[in-house]
């Protein structure tokens, strides 16, 4: 069995919202192991708190509890819930990548550019990562004469591919996907389910949630079911 | 023709000269009883336009200011100009301390602001309510009625019992707190016009000094400008005093204040409307403060106006040319600006020589085609 | 009643320049004079405080001359006497500062100087006197103005 | 009183006009200035009997420098005899009994001068005082004297140096013509005082010292012999002087002597046409008398 | 990843101060004007680091004191108190105690600064060109030629049209103008660049368009930036990471994603949920 | 009443023109012996400058109090007055004032006294605007004795700065010789080493 890439124990994650004066759990207790080249899905009711997870992970929230240990490519191993700020940029930058429902990039950016926006970030050059972006965006079946256009007016579908390829232009060690074959047509998200087969075979850590059991199913090495959060008051008393 | 070929230019310049005082003695052709203008009527009977020339040339000294007017036929311009020149070849011998024009022996005092003033309201010698009628009289005036004129006054007029010094009208409202307080008092000496060249942001002790030997009617004109719309101040002449000046120095062997003579001033202080300083706290009169030597109230006032005016510029930056220190202060002097203004008179053709050259070539570069 | 020294100068000065050198050399023929600051005509500058802020500034200069000197006489007496005196005259400095120094000490000959300093000072009240004529004939008598029925009109 | 007065003649006036204090004043200045070359030294000009304009700082400068022994020739826009020059000539003269003048710049000690260098080279023991109007090159480019100082102090030219770019951009030329900005030792950038460019480099690795009074102004600055003035300019859109070709690109020659490379004044006769003479009068006397010479009879 | 700047306790005060000023200022105290001495603290304590390459937001509503950081740091002002360090190469240079002449270099050489309102950053009586020509010249670039090549490069770089380059930037869009002061602070190619609410008061379209420009640049050039901004949006287009102010004290910082979607300062969550 | 030579204006006009000359060629020396009737050359030129307006400081005690009078100069500290006298055989133990960036002029001028100027075993040379060596980047050379070596490694310091700085005037018994700011300074041959 190959190392553990990431070991989540005991994440929680707490809002305090100042304006309402109130505490809403998202996530409470979550534990699980992630490994290289294995796909590890969280499954789970609404509001159980997948989300929450994978953007605890990527820093977006800052988790509450728990321990995030993550070991890098030089096989160091840091908590992500502690690590510095420039630590998690540089990990975004180089290692981790995340892939949510949505497209955030610039107004008036070709797509080809939005894609190989990783790719600039690592310092390569300008036309050989367009040149992989355009590879890896004809692979998702991506027309052609969409590469030169900004993304703002694709539809559903398409704005995910480029969203994916987006993703996975770096190869990123580990890659958080929250659902990103929702609003895919069958033939896309079976392009997208390959391109996530492929990267698993190279040795890409993943942590998904998906949108449907199926896919869950034909991806998943592995299966973490998480629970809602006890209500805050639950969890007081036993804290007490 | 050019001035280059004036050659014995020097010929030319005796002759202007020459030329200059023919015109000065010219009378003397037709008339044998014409008589050079006497210093001493020039300091008596020209007393204004001697006071505008140590005023302007900036040295208390009427018998040269005199002979200044005298030998510049008239010219307030010239003539301060001389008296200025002629200090350049004096040294700096000492400096007063700060003395207090409260001391001054007046000759006239008055105040627009209050009805009646402490120590009374005195018109003494001013033209302010004469009609501006000519007084034929005085073109065929006789020695004798001359003579008699002030002669009779003296022996008609009133013993009177009067102080020897009289308070300022403005210390009595800032006892009343109407007025912005007094600064401390700096131990740094004043700023030294003669000594120093203006370089911005100057203190107001430059300004007041730039202000005071500046010419009247350059004085005139920028606080004119601020008084009818380029601000918009209707001052007030708290008090308007002219008078002599007991002008007191050390003593060599005591050190005591000693009085070496004194000058003949005329002093001003302007109040104009309140402003709440922006710190929230009371408002407050804002206050202008003008002086000169010799008797010239056209100047005092204007100059009070100006100092208020610079006040403000200095304070919340300025909102017209008044208000700038820059621009009052490095145009208000007579001898520098008529200096400059004649310069151009001035022969410039090499420089010309060069500027032709340049246009000729730019001309050529863009209007040919390369 | 001898004024102040203070008040020698300005009383001193009333008289014309070659009264004052005719005194001066007669009084100082039989003593030694030593110049302590060499008699010179310059300028002085005018300080004043403002009348709005109290704060001090040049009007201007006015032409100055200034001499000390210390006298010896030929019994071994001494004086001190200087002049600062607002004209361009050296040798009027030196003059005022022999005769300075003649009155401060009573040296021989201090009683002429006492009589130029008392004659002088008489020149100095009649122009006075006629200054305040001046004022006086044109005082704006404020009760005329105002309220007859008030007695203040003395004049 | 720490200096004497000078012992004139009966003149009214100390000799050099100004008093003694003024002089030192100036000499101090004068110093900095010389040990801090191209920088401009504040100083308290004084009043001169002629107009602000016509020379007062200059004329300070020569009265604070003259002494015995001195030769000193005065001139405006290269001549001797035009009446700036004699009058400044005639006050030196006046004011200072027993120095002598001249109008040959070979024989003169001190030179006094407004628009022109004289066009042959001086030597080591001669003096050069220009006439300055306007001492401040960045006033083009900054009004506020008290940051014109700092930029002055940090050599930061980088404004006046776009106005140069701003010119070619414009005119695919630099069209300034006299007063032309001139870098001194690496550092201060002065304003030559109104020369015309031609006599600019006259001022770079020169035997004489050039000092500068702007009396209006209120400043002093110097050259010192044998120092770097450069003229702004990029290097590849080298500074130029004055062209005196015809329109055959034939070096147009003095009317008078016959001199090909001098200064030139033109002339406009009366029926529109052209001619040219050397500005610098005794210059121009000089070649002709060479010219004589070489004929070996008077012309 | 290298530190370029390191700021500590950066504070300026407006007006003469007391002892005071700091205790009855900030965010608790609902304001930053001393009520007992008038004098308006503008900022206090500010410190944060900057890494080669990034970009730092500095988000806050105006009166924040969010300008006042990048004028004391671009010396346009100077601070009453605090240090700042940029890591040059080799050499640290304390920016506040260097002398004038020192800093303007720096100012020159290897800073630039895009202000909000382009007359503070060109000069509009000079050419677009011209105005980069004065950068140029600042690093003593003499060559006309070269001068005028290299300020051609960089307005085509910010797609400033090549026709207008001798044109005057008072003639131009505002869009134009920030262009032009783009290229002008990128003229020396500076590893830092400071960004004072570059697009605000633009056309969307125009807005959008600059902040790519600014983008690629940084990547291109690992340009590390200071973007001060009010703008949430383009907090979140540019920055990687940011401190939020209020009342010149700084109430938050973090990762720009995770101040956006988990602040945890009232102030924060307020500011945020109202640009939703 | 008699005065002393250097006190007279038309003597004060010469030591003034030949300190022209010094600060405008550094390392020339000048001859002052014309216009000193036997008083040092540090005197007079003390006498050719002060007056009234200027300030002066004396650290090594070397003036009298007649001196003091005749000069006129306000005493003043050496860290900021505008000239300082001094004796070169003694160590510079002070901080002369080098002018601001606004007002590089404010730089003290140091009147520094030896034993010889133009000869000596201190041997230097000179390069900087003012030193004609046929060419702009020309080199000067400079003969001294008895003077303290720190004056120099301290000079250096102080002139590293331009347009800071200091403008030392080092004189002997009748001989004068400046160096301005400007002027680069090597040591080639020195007796202490």
């Amino acid at each position: 069995m190959t190392p553990p890439i990431l070991q989540v124990e005991g994440y929680g994650k707490y809002f305090q919202l100042h304006e309402q004066n109130k505490l809403i759990p998202s996530a409470h207790d979550v534990s699980f192991t992630v490994r290289a080249g294995e796909l590890t899905a969280l499954i789970g009711p609404t509001g159980a708190g997948k989300s929450s997870v994978l953007k605890g992970i990527y820093r977006t929230y800052l988790p509450s509890a728990g321990r995030i240990l993550y070991r890098d490519a030089m096989g160091h191993e840091l908590d992500l819930a502690r690590a510095s700020e420039h630590q998690i940029l540089d990990l975004r930058r180089r290692e981790i990548g995340f892939v949510t429902q949505f497209l955030h990039c610039l107004p008036r950016q070709p797509t080809l550019d939005v894609v190989a926006q990783p790719l600039f970030g690592l310092g390569v050059a300008r036309p050989e990562a367009r040149q992989r972006a355009a590879d890896l965006l004809s692979a998702m079946s991506l027309p052609e004469r969409l590469w030169s256009v900004s993304p703002a007016t694709f539809s559903g579908g398409e704005r995910q591919r480029v969203n994916l390829a987006r993703g996975f232009i770096a190869r990123p060690r580990l890659l958080l996907l929250d659902e990103p074959t929702a609003s895919l047509d069958p033939a896309t998200a079976e392009c997208v389910i390959r391109l996530i087969e492929g990267l698993k075979a190279e040795g890409t850590a993943m942590l998904a949630i998906f949108h449907h059991p199926e896919t869950t199913r034909r991806l998943a090495d592995q299966v973490v079911e998480l629970a809602p959060p006890p209500a805050v008051e639950a969890m007081l008393k036993e804290i007490a | 023709m050019s001035y280059v070929a004036i050659k014995g230019g020097g010929r030319a310049i005796a002759g202007a000269a020459a030329v200059t005082e023919y015109l000065r003695t010219e009378q003397g052709l037709d008339n044998p009883a014409a008589e050079p203008l006497a210093i001493d009527a020039i300091l008596h009977q020209l007393r204004h336009l001697v006071d505008r020339v140590v005023s302007e040339g900036g040295v208390y000294h009427p018998q040269f200011a005199a002979l200044a007017v005298k030998q510049s036929l008239g010219d307030t311009l010239e003539a301060a100009f001389a008296l200025r020149a002629w200090r350049s070849t004096r040294p700096r011998l000492s400096a007063t301390p700060p003395l207090d024009t409260s001391r001054m022996r007046l000759i006239r005092r008055i105040s627009s602001a209050f009805k009646d003033i402490p120590g009374g309201q005195m018109l003494g010698p001013t033209p302010d309510y004469a009609l501006r009628l000519l007084r034929l009289e005085l073109m065929d005036e006789s020695p004798e009625a001359f003579r008699a004129v002030a002669r009779d006054w003296l022996e008609n007029c009133p013993e009177a019992d009067l102080p020897d010094s009289f308070p300022k009208v403005l210390d009595a409202l800032r006892a009343e707190g109407l007025l912005p307080p007094l600064g401390a008092v700096r131990d740094e000496a004043p700023f030294d016009i003669t000594r120093e060249p203006l370089v911005f942001p100057v203190p107001r002790s430059a300004a007041l000094s730039t202000l005071a030997r500046a010419e009247t009617g350059a004085l005139l004109a920028i606080a004119y400008s601020n008084m009818r719309g380029y601000g918009d101040v209707h001052p007030t002449v708290a008090e308007l005093r002219v008078g002599y000046l007991p002008v007191l120095l050390p003593h060599p062997v005591t050190g005591e204040l000693t009085e070496a003579g004194e000058v003949l001033m005329t002093e001003c202080e302007v109040v104009a409307m309140f402003e709440a300083d922006d710190a929230g706290g009371k408002p407050m009169f804002t206050v202008g403060y003008g002086a000169c030597f010799g008797h010239n109230e056209v100047k005092a006032i204007a100059m009070a106006i100006l100092d208020r005016a610079l006040q403000k510029g200095m304070q919340d930056g300025p909102e017209n040319p008044s208000e700038d220190p820059e621009f009052v202060l490095l145009h208000v002097d007579g001898v520098d600006s008529m200096g400059f203004a004649s310069h151009y008179k001035m022969p410039h053709y090499v420089t010309f020589q060069s500027d032709l050259d340049r246009l000729r070539t730019t001309r050529q570069k863009s209007g040919e085609p390369a | 009643m001898l004024l102040e020294r203070t008040d020698w100068i300005r009383a001193l000065t009333a008289h014309p320049a070659p009264d004052l050198h005719a005194l001066a050399e007669r009084l100082a023929a039989g003593c030694e004079v030593r110049l302590t600051r060499l008699p010179q005509a310059g300028l002085g500058l005018l300080q004043l405080a403002d009348g709005a802020f109290h704060e001090a500034y040049y009007l201007g200069e006015f032409p100055l001359s200034i001499c000390s000197l210390e006298l010896t006489l030929a019994d071994g007496r001494r004086a001190e006497g200087g002049a600062q005196v607002m004209a361009d005259d050296a040798a009027l400095a030196r003059s005022l500062a022999i005769l300075d120094a003649v009155l401060a000490a009573r040296l021989p000959g201090w009683e002429a100087v006492s009589a130029q300093v008392h004659s002088g000072a008489a020149r100095r009240d009649e122009e006075a006197c006629r200054r305040r004529a001046v004022l006086a004939a044109t005082r704006v008598d404020v009760a005329l103005l105002g309220n007859v029925g008030e007695d203040e009109n003395e004049a | 009183m720490n200096a004497m007065p000078h012992t004139t003649r009966g003149s009214a006036y100390n000799f050099g006009f100004l008093d003694e204090y003024a002089k030192k004043e100036i000499r101090r200045a004068v110093l900095k200035a010389i040990a801090i070359p191209g920088y401009q030294v504040p100083y308290a000009s004084r009043e001169m009997p002629m107009g602000r304009g016509f020379g007062t700082g200059g004329l300070q400068l020569t009265l604070a420098l003259i002494g015995p022994g001195e030769v000193v020739k005065v001139i405006d826009q290269g001549a001797d005899d035009s009446v700036n020059a004699v009058n400044l000539r005639q006050f030196i003269e006046m004011t200072c009994p027993g120095i002598a003048t001249t109008t040959k710049t070979a024989e003169s000690t001190l030179i006094q001068s407004r628009h022109r260098i004289p066009e042959q080279p001086l030597t080591a023991t001669q003096i050069l005082v220009l006439q300055v109007p306007y001492p401040d090159p960045l006033v083009v480019v900054e009004p506020s004297e008290d940051k014109r100082k700092v930029m002055h102090g940090e050599a930061d030219y980088s404004r006046l140096l776009v106005k140069l770019y701003e010119d070619i951009v414009q005119f695919d030329e630099i069209t300034i013509s006299h007063r032309y900005p001139t870098r001194i030792n690496g550092h201060y950038v002065i304003d030559p005082s109104p020369i015309p460019r031609w006599d600019v480099p006259r001022l770079n690795d020169a035997a004489a010292l050039t000092l500068f009074g702007a009396g209006r102004e209120k400043k002093i600055y110097a050259v010192p012999p044998h120092t770097r003035a450069e003229p702004l300019a990029f290097s590849d859109v080298p500074f130029r002087v004055e062209d005196f070709r015809d329109a055959a690109g034939r070096r147009r020659a003095c009317a008078r002597c016959g001199c090909t490379d001098s200064f030139l004044d033109e002339f406009v006769g009366d029926a529109g046409s052209k001619t040219y003479q050397c500005s610098d009068s005794d210059w121009c006397d000089e070649q002709l008398l060479q010219a004589e010479h070489a004929q070996g009879e008077p012309a | 990843m290298n530190r370029i700047l390191e700021v500590r306790g950066l504070s300026r005060i407006y007006g003469p101060g007391c002892p005071h000023c700091v205790d009855a200022t900030g965010p608790e105290a609902d304001t930053n004007r001393c009520p007992h001495c008038g004098s308006i603290v503008a900022i206090h304590d500010v410190s944060f680091d900057l890494f080669e390459g990034e970009i730092l937001g500095v988000m806050g509503e105006s009166g924040s004191g969010k300008s006042t950081v990048v004028k004391t740091l671009y010396f346009d002002q100077a601070p009453t108190g605090g240090e700042a360090v940029f890591f040059d190469g080799d050499t640290q240079h304390e920016l506040f105690a260097l002398n004038a002449a020192r800093q303007r270099w720096l100012r020159n050489h290897r800073f630039g600064m895009v202000y909000q309102n382009p007359n503070l950053g060109l000069n509009f009586n000079i050419s677009a060109g011209g105005n980069i020509a004065e950068r140029l010249l600042m690093s003593d670039l003499m060559d006309y030629g070269a001068i005028r090549e290299r300020a051609k490069t960089l307005l085509a770089r910010t797609e400033v049209l090549l026709s207008r380059v001798d044109d005057l930037p008072k003639h131009f869009s505002g869009g134009m103008q920030q262009r032009v002061q783009i290229a002008k602070a990128l003229a020396t190619q500076p590893p830092l660049l400071f960004l004072d609410e570059v697009t605000t008061g633009l056309d969307l379209s125009v807005q959008a368009r600059i902040l790519d420009l600014i983008l690629e640049i940084q990547q291109e050039l690992k340009t590390a930036m200071v973007v001060v901004t009010h703008d949430l949006g383009v907090i979140r287009l540019l920055t990687g990471r940011a401190i939020v102010m209020k009342y010149g004290r700084v109430i938050e910082t973090g990762l720009t994603d995770q101040i956006l979607e988990d602040p945890r300062h009232a102030y924060t969550q307020r500011l945020v949920a109202s640009a939703l | 009443m008699k005065r002393e030579c250097i006190w007279q204006a038309d003597a004060q006009q010469c030591v003034f023109r030949e300190l022209v000359e010094a600060f405008s060629r550094p390392g020339a020396v000048r001859d002052l012996t014309d216009w000193l009737a036997g008083t040092a050359a540090q005197r007079a030129v003390l006498a050719t400058l002060m007056d009234g307006e200027t300030t002066l400081a004396d650290p090594h005690a070397r003036l009298g109090a007649a001196d003091w009078s005749l000069l006129q100069a306000r005493r003043d500290t050496t860290e900021s007055a505008r000239y300082v006298v001094a004796d070169g055989r003694r160590a510079p133990g002070f901080q002369p004032a080098l002018g601001t960036l606004e007002s590089p002029e404010m730089g003290a001028t140091l009147l520094i006294e030896v034993a010889a100027v133009g000869s000596g075993p201190l041997a230097l040379e000179l390069a900087g605007p003012g030193i004609d060596g046929l060419g702009i980047d020309g080199r000067g050379e400079l003969h001294l004795d008895g003077l303290h070596p720190d004056w120099l490694a301290r000079r250096a310091d102080w002139t590293a700065g331009f347009p800071l700085g200091v403008d030392i005037l080092l004189t002997d018994a009748a001989r004068i010789v400046a160096l301005p700011r400007t002027t680069r300074v090597t040591i080639t041959g020195n007796p202490l080493t």
